[in-house]
């Protein structure tokens, strides 16, 4: 496996990346609103066809029922691969839905900068080692500070763009500082060594796991900002509330979609050492976050302030899902002499994915139709300004309305879907055969009762929505004219979400896989590590260190 | 002849499905077709009705004697027209019932099922209510044709009166206690419809519910009473059933239990069950805890009044009691307790009347005296006491409807004027009604030749028997029938004063008529039906009581045949009790005319001297005023309390529940203050808790 | 194409209403005729097909048991087998479903003709949302997989919701979100419930799943091991949770006035008539055989609860001004008494509950209807506003009694049918029970029967009020819905035009009630046998369950009194 | 020095540095020195990281090193040049201008500014003027007071 290859892997990013720079530098040039919107779009297209031939390289590797193979710092595996297709699609949903501060259209760099998050999304699903991890995060990080830069010109929007950007940046310094141990513990920037390590015979005697624990603390820490956990939520009200609903809803899905992947990365590979910790962080955490948005959420009057803590709160459900998937011992770990059902093991981190898809889903779609309601200079702000939409505009509203169910969990769509899977997982872990103790632990069965009352909870101000725009009279009509764009992001939300509720078996399966491959930490490189040359004047460079040898 | 009883079944069928024909005809076709020609289908049908009943009675008659000995024959004689329903082994099989079994020659099985059929059965106590009870009701809807002419809802009185009969004909024939009770809500139903026929009149409409909610009360007992039966005796039906498992299933009065007394739960089950059919027989009778609706009944067009609140209905209540005699029979203290209701009511119900101002309203006290009479008949518990509560049942019926009708020709004429203050004098204006309410005050008050004289004194005798007779292993220390009997004779001559007050009052002295009306004879189909029925008032006692067939034809129906055969010893003579009545009843009478013939001052400083009395019996024994302070009034404000309580207490509570969520985020908004800073210090005070969880796992 | 096998026919009555709501949807036009000839249309076809299956029904549950006691049964995989979870849609009827089934369609059929000239704006989203709502409602009873069950239960919130809300009265918008939030919090609960134990059925038969009849075998007393009794009293605890508040028992009621007062005359027709009776359903379909003895050990606690919500029900209602809410707590003591016949788990009293929670469906159904009459005519519910309406509308007085005797169970009617068989059911229950529990019971049975007259009292007392008396009718108001009326002047506003009687359409929708409610009333063995098999088998865990407790207790009593070293009593040992 | 005693100072040292950043970026109310301590501690990740790298005897983590160098830079550029437009607005650098996104019911909050220790103007007392009054030249009076 050449270098080739891994270049060959990253075709469809570079590709996103080319056509970001034609667009950035084409709009430096170029007076008017070129058609920088279409480009976009044309270059997720092609990213996306490229993203098909790898289609046939998993033929070649299932062959050798491999689940994914490493090409340097790049992995192969469906988790990634899925998790580009996903990316493509938010992409495509947010070009479509963003829309310029005045009548002329969206600024070209706002095109690009939104192309190169998708680039840096699709990285972080295929990264395999630390550098291009932190790469990967940066490259989504840093077009988010000019996205939100450029979103809306008010003192709000720049108010926003400050806040994000303070915090993004203390976040990856933590990140880093977590990676810096993670790199410590394994000797190399390779996920699969961590991994190798921490499973390591010797190791669980040393002090290493401290470290290991330590670092993926600090990682959880940094990721959780984006992720929007409970300590680090702390952006998100205010950073919607200032920017463009465009933007909120790129906030609302990539950082998240991010950071969960990574997170499920580098927990795979440090799991042998996480122990206790790694569930009972999650469950805490989790119970902490959904409890907090959903209340919070209860007061807002702004709707876009609404939305951020119901994000916040439909993380504390995703962390469920990471915590059952972290509970239930993987079948690999040796001596843990727990028969496993091949089903349950996987199938926590399988609902927090899926759960995961349809959030982002249903996300961009309110966001899209907020964005449909409002006028580009002054977008729809308060919940009251919804009144009476569904006589004027009844699609929308329609579509509004079902987003709404959709993110409350009401049976039949989709939400509720995401929430079954998870709370069957939850309860499995306590009830089901595969309990670890039966009878001495119910965090589980705790933590399902308090997710299903905060759904409760989370239905009422989603009725809050709904109610403004169905009970009240209409009020001054809402100047509707978030453009096409916008009307067509929302529709293909909506089919997407209806599609998943009547039919959610193709989205469970995938995300079944996804989870199947993210699971099991990626196989060790195929390329030699690099290493040091021995210096030249006949002294070993670095005596290597009794401890590290000890533990290799 | 293959099957005798094949014309009884047919009979049988016939009786109730004519008026409930003649009903729908009605309903239907009434208010567009037929309008003033409305009465026809239901005259016609009570007429056929009433000749099928008389022709019932004979065949019945002539079968009665072997029916009541060969139980095959008396099983042919049911007839069963539908399965109201059949669960399979719902009740595990009481003692009672197994004991029958046994003595059937039939194992018991572990578990009873809950059949109940529509099965309609006959025997001469039933042929001798429907014959009564169709021949009045046929009386009373040609009297009603002249009464209600030119009412709007002309066809609607007709429709419920035959409704009313079909209900009142099925509650006798039925044989189950399920059914019994259908139809006894059913006659309930009925006279809460004919009560508020008037509807837009509010005392007739409150009338006619607190008629229905009364009766409701009873029927609360009533079931309790039932579901006790089926409780200790696994079924509810009278006749003996064929179970699905094969085997006989006794029934509560089946032949094979009425052969033998000692099958009958005795003790204080007994007793339970009795008082409950009692407190159901009070409420239909109108007996004293539950007397309240019958005077404020009278709210109802007159016929209704006569048909129902006299003649029938109320009858109802003395048929279940006769009907249940070897319920009864099982415990002596219920029998005693139903003497006492009856002697009660008859005495305060006389008390009452005696001061009353509104006709229709002392001829419903005196119903309720009269029934009170009955249920001390019944509570003799001996064959002659109960005979002669039933034949009582006969009389009054005919002298009571008699009264009612004539009270009704009164109000036609004076234009719906019935208070007795306000006239005087109609004998010239109205000679038949007035005669014809002569026989029937001398009926009613017990006068030598007439029904009433030969029935009470029945009573008066069984009482006076019963006081002396000690039946066997039951000598209660209080010598209660004494009492009663004197209780019995002082109501007599009560009876005897109010009925002739009312007579003398309405129609002698001079002729005094409200402004606006002008009396006239009423139209002669009013009249008719009047002189028919004092006719029969004044005969019908002489020829019953001169044949004695009434007591052995009755003796024959299952439920009194064991009773009978028990007491087969001479009638004592009764002679000493007759002359004792008679002597109080002129008594009555003579006071009555000294008061009221001529002018009338003696009765108003005799009514000041009895100042307390008058004003009770005048107050109706406050009655009603104690009902609303004691039940209505504080259920009211107890239900005003619990929707407040209902408003905010437990609503409240939910909506605090509701608030808890919002409470928390109150708590926790200032966290969000604004400040870039304050989000990055309290990120980095979350991040070192987080590492102070490293320290713990 | 259209074949008539019952499989078919269930698959058509749940697919017509949604078929009929996108044709609504499509056709739309602004003017109700369209919506609400095509609503009819598809309410109407719906009730034949779903009447042709209920009276398909065998009796007595002959030859059912090949399909696991389900009739017109279709089982197919739904979200396929993803990582072990196999969700199917399976759909079938059963003893206990097949009359509520048939009784929301009729409601339904009723409901449309009833809003026919009610519903001014958005006609067509109101018809395709009620249509939504039957489909709904035929769903929940027609399900025979956990998850389908929970799927349909919640959804018929979404439309009661919306036309609680949009076409409701003055408070909708309230009302709407209370009963909404009121509920889902309850119905979440009862979601974990019904998860747990499809869990605790993995865990000990190691197949995950979710179809009904497999885990009642697999948890029931026979066959099965059923859950240890702190394990049932959790699961009882959170299904009770949900259906409690769906069948208002005594506390969580608060909820239900509001909601009728508020809702349009066609919601609150299905909310009585339909919607409570997914409590009830649920109750005898999950709680009852699935948690045997933890309804056992609750048994006493849970007749209380009935017979307060009787009592408690009745006397409330006597205390209110506003029609519609009298009749919604007469609701509540009506439930009160299907409860309470549940509860006592004797034959009887379980078949007399479930025919009269159907009966309550006709009866409660009709009135409301009539509520909804009154409404057009007047636009009040105030009773002081309105009086000796029998004068003016003699048809409506008519059925208005008619159902206010059928409601407080006069015989002949289906009201006494159930009422009877329940209570005398009770009344076994008590009187079997040895020991001090027993006195208990007794009171409650007497109490329930004092229920029946406190019944008729607040109904006939609303009757004679509005009905009866001297006409008096809301100033201003009054104005008819024809222009002008043929029943000659008007006595005093002569300007006026006349209030309308009932016309052909609205009699329409209540002589159907009227007829079911005869045909039970004079032949009620028709629909109890339909219900005996499934409902005994649904109960009779439970009722062993009660059965053991007595003895065991009979037993410690016998031990307690004379304590003497007897031979020690070998405990038996449950499977 | 063995290799681990090293390694350990390099961690502190790298420690310390991500300690200071993070108390600047939370105490300075200037938004550049916020920026700057806040690349204070990414060089603090740096050192560790190097330690590590040393005391691996790898590449790797002097690789990462490189990179977040750069990114660090990118950062740089982007946090410049929207403090210049957030300047142009508020025409000041601190922080606590920009609070305007918040919860509705909460007051902004405000520094307490110490106020700048001003010694209070020297007051001689004043006698009743009585004979001539001296000559007082007003430049000289004017530098007086400021003495």
């Amino acid at each position: 496996m050449t270098t080739a290859t891994s270049i060959q892997l990253l075709a469809p990013q570079c590709v996103l990346v080319f056509t970001a720079i034609v667009i950035f530098v084409g709009g430096a040039f170029s007076e008017g609103r070129g058609p920088w919107k279409q480009l976009g779009i044309f270059g997720l297209v092609m990213s996306g066809l490229i993203l098909a031939q790898h289609q046939r390289a998993f033929e070649t590797l299932l062959q050798h029922n491999e689940v994914a193979a490493t090409f340097g710092p790049v992995s192969l595996d469906l988790l990634g691969y899925l998790a580009s297709w996903l990316a493509l699609g938010v992409g495509v949903l947010l070009v479509l839905q963003v829309t310029g501060t005045d009548a002329r259209g969206p600024a070209p760099e706002v095109i690009g900068s939104l192309l190169l998050l998708v680039a840096g999304l699709m990285l972080a699903a295929q990264a395999n080692d630390l550098v291009l991890l932190f790469l990967a995060l940066e490259l989504i990080s840093i077009p988010t500070y000019v996205l939100l830069a450029l979103a809306r010109p008010t003192p709000a929007g720049r108010e926003a763009a400050l806040k994000y950007f303070f915090l993004s940046i203390l976040s990856s310094g933590l990140t880093l500082y977590g990676f810096s141990f993670l790199y410590g513990v394994a000797g190399s920037t390779q996920l699969a060594d961590l991994y190798s390590v921490a499973a390591g015979p010797l190791h669980a005697f040393t002090s290493l796991p401290l470290l290991v624990r330590l670092g993926v603390l600090l990682v959880v820490a940094g990721l959780g900002m984006k992720i929007a956990i409970v300590p680090l939520h702390f952006y998100a009200p205010d950073v919607y509330q200032g920017t463009s609903p465009a933007a909120a809803a790129m906030l609302s899905a990539v950082p998240k979609i991010a950071g969960v992947i990574v997170l499920v990365r580098v927990a795979a590979a440090a799991r042998p050492d996480l122990g206790e910790l790694g569930w009972k962080l999650m469950l805490g955490l989790s119970v902490i976050t959904m409890t907090l948005g959903n209340v919070l959420a209860l007061w807002q009057r702004n709707v876009r302030r609404l939305l951020a803590y119901s994000s916040i709160a439909h993380a504390g459900y995703l962390l469920i899902g990471l915590a059952v998937w972290l509970a239930v011992p993987d079948k690999s770990v040796a001596g843990s002499g727990h028969p496993v059902t091949p089903g349950l093991a996987v199938s926590g981190l399988s609902a927090a994915l899926f759960y995961l898809v349809v959030y982002s889903v249903a996300s961009l779609g309110t966001f899209a139709a907020i964005g449909y309601l409002g006028r580009p200079d002054r977008p729809l702000d308060t919940v009251s300004e919804l009144a009476g939409v569904a006589s004027s505009h009844p699609a929308i509203a329609a579509a509004l309305a079902l987003f709404m169910f959709s993110l409350a969990g009401l049976p039949p769509l989709a939400g509720f879907w995401g929430k079954l899977m998870l709370i069957i997982r939850a309860l499995s872990v306590d009830v089901g055969p595969s309990a670890i103790s039966p009878g001495v632990r119910h965090w589980f069965i705790v933590v399902s009762v308090i997710a299903v009352l905060n759904a409760a909870i989370s239905a009422a101000y989603y009725l809050r929505i709904i109610g403004a725009m169905y009970f009240r009279p209409q009020h001054g009509a809402p100047a509707a004219d978030g453009g096409l764009g916008t009307k067509l992001a929302t529709g293909l939300a909506a089919v997407l979400v209806v599609g998943m509720s009547l039919y959610a078996g193709p989205a469970l399966h995938g995300s079944d896989v996804a989870a199947e491959s993210g699971a099991v930490p990626l196989p060790a490189a195929a390329t030699p590590r690099a290493r040091p040359a021995v210096a030249q004047n006949g002294q070993p460079s670095v005596a290597v260190p009794q401890l590290s040898a000890a533990s290799r | 002849m293959s099957d005798p009883l094949a014309n009884i079944r047919t009979l049988l069928v016939l009786v109730p499905a004519l008026p409930l024909l003649a009903a729908v005809v009605t309903a239907v076709l009434g208010p567009r077709v037929l309008k003033s020609r409305a009465h026809w289908p239901v005259v016609l049908g009570l007429g056929l009705s009433a000749i099928v009943a008389l022709m019932l009675l004979a065949e019945v008659n002539r079968h009665s004697r072997n029916m009541a000995h060969d139980s095959k024959l008396a099983a042919t004689g049911h007839v069963t027209l539908w399965r109201w329903t059949g669960i399979p082994d719902v009740l595990a099989t009481p003692p009672a019932a197994a004991a029958a079994m046994e003595k059937a020659h039939t194992t018991p099985p572990r578990m009873l099922p809950f059949d109940v059929d529509v099965t309609l059965r006959v025997d001469p106590l039933t042929a001798l209510m429907l014959s009564m009870v169709t021949f009045v009701s046929f009386l009373v809807a040609i009297y009603a044709v002249g009464y209600m002419h030119g009412d709007r809802s002309y066809w609607r009185f007709f429709a419920y009166v035959g409704l009313f009969v079909f209900s009142m004909t099925m509650l006798v024939l039925v044989s189950n206690f399920l059914l019994l009770y259908v139809f006894w809500e059913a006659v309930g139903m009925c006279s809460y419809l004919l009560i508020g026929f008037w509807y837009q009149k509010p005392e007739a409409a409150a009338a006619g519910k607190k008629a229905f909610l009364v009766n409701r009360v009873g029927d609360f007992g009533f079931a309790l009473g039932i579901f006790l039966i089926w409780i200790t005796y696994g079924t509810l039906n009278f006749h003996d059933t064929t179970l699905s498992s094969g085997g006989v299933l006794p029934g509560v009065l089946g032949q094979i239990r009425l052969g033998d007394a000692s099958l009958y739960v005795p003790g204080g089950l007994a007793t339970a069950i009795c008082l409950l059919l009692l407190v159901g027989a009070c409420g239909k009778s109108a007996q004293f805890p539950l007397h309240v609706w019958l005077p404020d009944a009278m709210e109802g067009p007159t016929p209704v009044s006569a048909l129902i609140h006299a003649a029938t209905m109320v009858t109802a209540g003395v048929y279940m009691i006769v009907r249940c005699t070897p319920l009864f029979g099982a415990s002596p203290q219920a029998q005693q307790v139903v003497a006492i209701i009856g002697g009660l009511t008859a005495l305060l119900a006389a008390i009452i009347a005696v001061t009353q101002t509104d006709l229709k309203r002392i001829l419903a006290y005196s119903t309720i005296s009269q029934l009170g009479y009955m249920f001390l008949g019944l509570g003799t518990g001996s064959m002659l006491g109960i005979s002669a509560g039933m034949f009582h049942l006969l009389t009054h019926a005919f002298f009571k409807a008699l009264l009612f009708l004539g009270a009704g020709s009164v109000m036609h004429a004076l234009g719906g004027v019935i208070d007795l203050r306000q006239f005087s004098g109609l004998r010239r204006k109205m000679p038949v009604t007035c005669w014809t309410f002569l026989i029937g005050c001398l009926a009613l008050a017990g006068v030598l030749p007439f029904a009433g004289f030969w029935s009470k004194d029945r009573i008066l005798a069984a009482v006076h028997e019963r006081a002396h007779a000690v039946v066997a292993g039951y000598h209660s220390s209080f010598p209660v029938y004494e009492w009663l009997y004197w209780v019995a004779i002082g109501t007599a001559f009560l009876t005897a004063f109010y009925t002739f007050r009312a007579f003398f009052l309405a129609f002698c002295g001079p002729e005094r008529v409200p402004a606006a009306a002008h009396p006239h004879e009423s139209p002669n189909t009013m009249t008719l039906p009047l002189a028919i029925l004092a006719a029969f008032a004044a005969g019908i006692g002489l020829t019953l009581e001169a044949g004695s067939w009434f007591d052995s034809f009755l003796a024959e129906s299952p439920s009194l045949a064991a009773l009978a055969a028990h007491e087969t010893g001479p009638a004592g003579s009764h002679l000493h009790v007759a002359v004792l009545s008679t002597v109080v009843v002129l008594i009555g009478i003579g006071l009555a005319a000294f008061f009221y013939l001529g002018e009338r001052t003696q009765i108003d400083r005799l009514a000041m001297w009895l100042r307390p009395v008058y004003e009770a019996s005048h107050r109706k024994l406050w009655f009603d005023e104690v009902y609303d302070l004691l039940i209505v009034g504080p259920l009211r404000i107890l239900a005003y309390l619990l929707s407040l309580v209902d408003r905010f207490l437990i609503d409240g509570l939910v909506n605090l529940i509701g608030r808890l969520p919002v409470w928390l985020g109150a708590v926790l908004r200032p966290t969000q203050n604004g400040l870039l800073q304050s989000y990055a210090l309290a990120m980095a005070i979350g991040v070192l808790v987080l590492l102070g969880t490293l320290v713990l796992f | 194409m259209m074949e008539f096998s019952p499989q078919h026919l269930l698959l058509w009555s749940l697919a017509l209403p949604l078929i009929g709501a996108g044709l609504i949807c499509l056709l739309n036009d602004g003017r109700p005729q369209r919506a609400r000839t095509i609503a009819l249309v598809t309410t109407l076809l719906t009730l034949l097909v779903a009447g042709r299956v209920a009276f398909m029904f065998p009796a007595n549950g002959i030859n059912l048991e090949s399909t696991g006691g389900a009739f017109a049964l279709t089982d197919a995989s739904w979200l396929g087998k993803i990582s072990g979870l196999d969700v199917r849609f399976s759909v079938g009827l059963d003893g206990l479903s097949v009359w509520f089934y048939a009784l929301s369609a009729l409601l339904s059929f009723c409901c449309v003709l009833l809003s026919w000239e009610s519903i001014h704006e958005r006609p067509a989203t109101f018809y395709s949302l009620l249509l939504m709502l039957l489909c709904g409602m035929m769903g929940v009873f027609a399900a025979r997989d956990i998850l389908l069950f929970y799927v349909f239960f919640e959804f018929t919130l979404i439309p009661l919701y919306f036309l609680i809300g949009i076409w409701g009265h003055e408070d909708r918008n309230y009302a709407a979100t209370k009963f909404f939030l009121f509920t889902l919090t309850g119905s979440v609960l009862t979601f974990l419930g019904l998860l747990t134990v499809v869990l605790v059925n993995f865990s000990h038969t190691g197949d995950l799943t979710f179809s009904i009849p497999k885990l009642t075998a697999a948890l029931g007393p026979v066959g099965g091991h059923p859950m240890p009794l702190h394990l049932q009293l959790w699961i009882f605890a959170a299904l009770t949770a949900g259906f409690a508040i769906k069948v208002p028992l005594f506390p969580l009621h608060t909820w239900l006035p509001l909601a009728h007062t508020q809702a349009p005359a066609a919601g609150s027709v299905l909310l009585a008539g339909v919607l409570l009776k997914l409590g009830t359903y649920g109750f005898a379909r999950f709680n009852l055989p699935l948690a045997p003895e933890a309804t056992a050990w609750l048994l006493p606690a849970l007749l209380w609860i009935s017979v307060a919500g009787i009592i408690y029900g009745a006397l409330v209602a006597l205390a209110q001004t506003d029609m519609k809410r009298l009749i919604a707590y007469s609701s509540v003591s009506h439930l009160g008494f299907c409860m309470l016949g549940l509860f006592a788990l004797t034959p009887l009293a379980v078949q007399g509950g479930m025919l009269q929670a159907v009966n309550h469906g006709l009866s409660t159904g009709g009135l409301f209807a009539i509520m909804g009459m009154i409404h057009d005519r007047y636009h009040t519910r105030e009773i002081s506003a309105l009086g000796g309406l029998a004068r003016r509308t003699p048809w409506m007085a008519l059925f208005m009694v008619f159902f206010t005797f059928s409601s407080i169970g006069l015989p002949g009617l289906n009201g006494f049918a159930g009422e009877f068989l329940l209570l005398a059911g009770m009344f076994q229950r008590a009187w079997m029970t040895t020991g001090p529990g027993g006195l208990g019971l007794k009171v409650i049975a007497v109490l329930a029967v004092s229920g029946v007259v406190l019944g008729a009292w607040y109904m006939l007392w609303l009757v004679q009020r509005v009905f009866f008396g001297p006409l008096r009718e809301p100033h201003g108001t009054g104005h008819g819905h024809g222009s002008h009326d043929e029943l000659g002047h008007d006595l005093k506003q002569p300007d006026r035009p006349l209030v309308r009687d009932l016309s052909l359409r609205e009699i329409g929708a209540l002589v159907p009630l009227a007829v079911f409610i005869f045909w039970i009333g004079l032949c009620p063995q028709f629909f109890l046998s339909r219900m005996a098999p499934a409902l005994q088998e649904a109960t009779q865990p439970a009722a062993a369950a009660w059965q053991a407790r007595q003895t065991n207790e009979a037993a410690d009593r016998q031990t307690a009194l004379n304590p003497r070293p007897s031979v020690p009593v070998v405990a038996e040992t449950s499977p | 020095m063995n290799e681990l005693g090293l390694l350990e100072n390099m961690l502190v040292v790298g420690a310390l540095l991500f300690g200071i950043g993070l108390v600047g970026l939370c105490a300075r109310r200037n938004m550049i020195v916020m920026f700057l301590s806040a690349e204070l501690m990414l060089q603090g990740v740096s050192v560790s990281l190097v330690g590590w790298s040393r005391f691996h005897n790898d590449w790797g983590g002097q690789m990462l090193v490189i990179f977040i160098i750069a990114v660090a830079a990118c950062e740089a550029a982007i946090a410049l040049a929207l403090l210049v437009t957030l300047f142009a607005d508020r025409g000041s650098l601190d922080v606590t201008l920009w609070q305007s996104l918040r919860e509705d019911n909460l007051p902004p909050h405000v520094d307490i500014e110490v106020p700048e220790p001003t010694d209070e103007e020297p007051h001689w007392p004043t006698l009743t003027p009585a004979g001539n009054q001296p000559r007082v030249d007003a430049e000289k009076q004017r530098h007086r007071t400021h003495v």
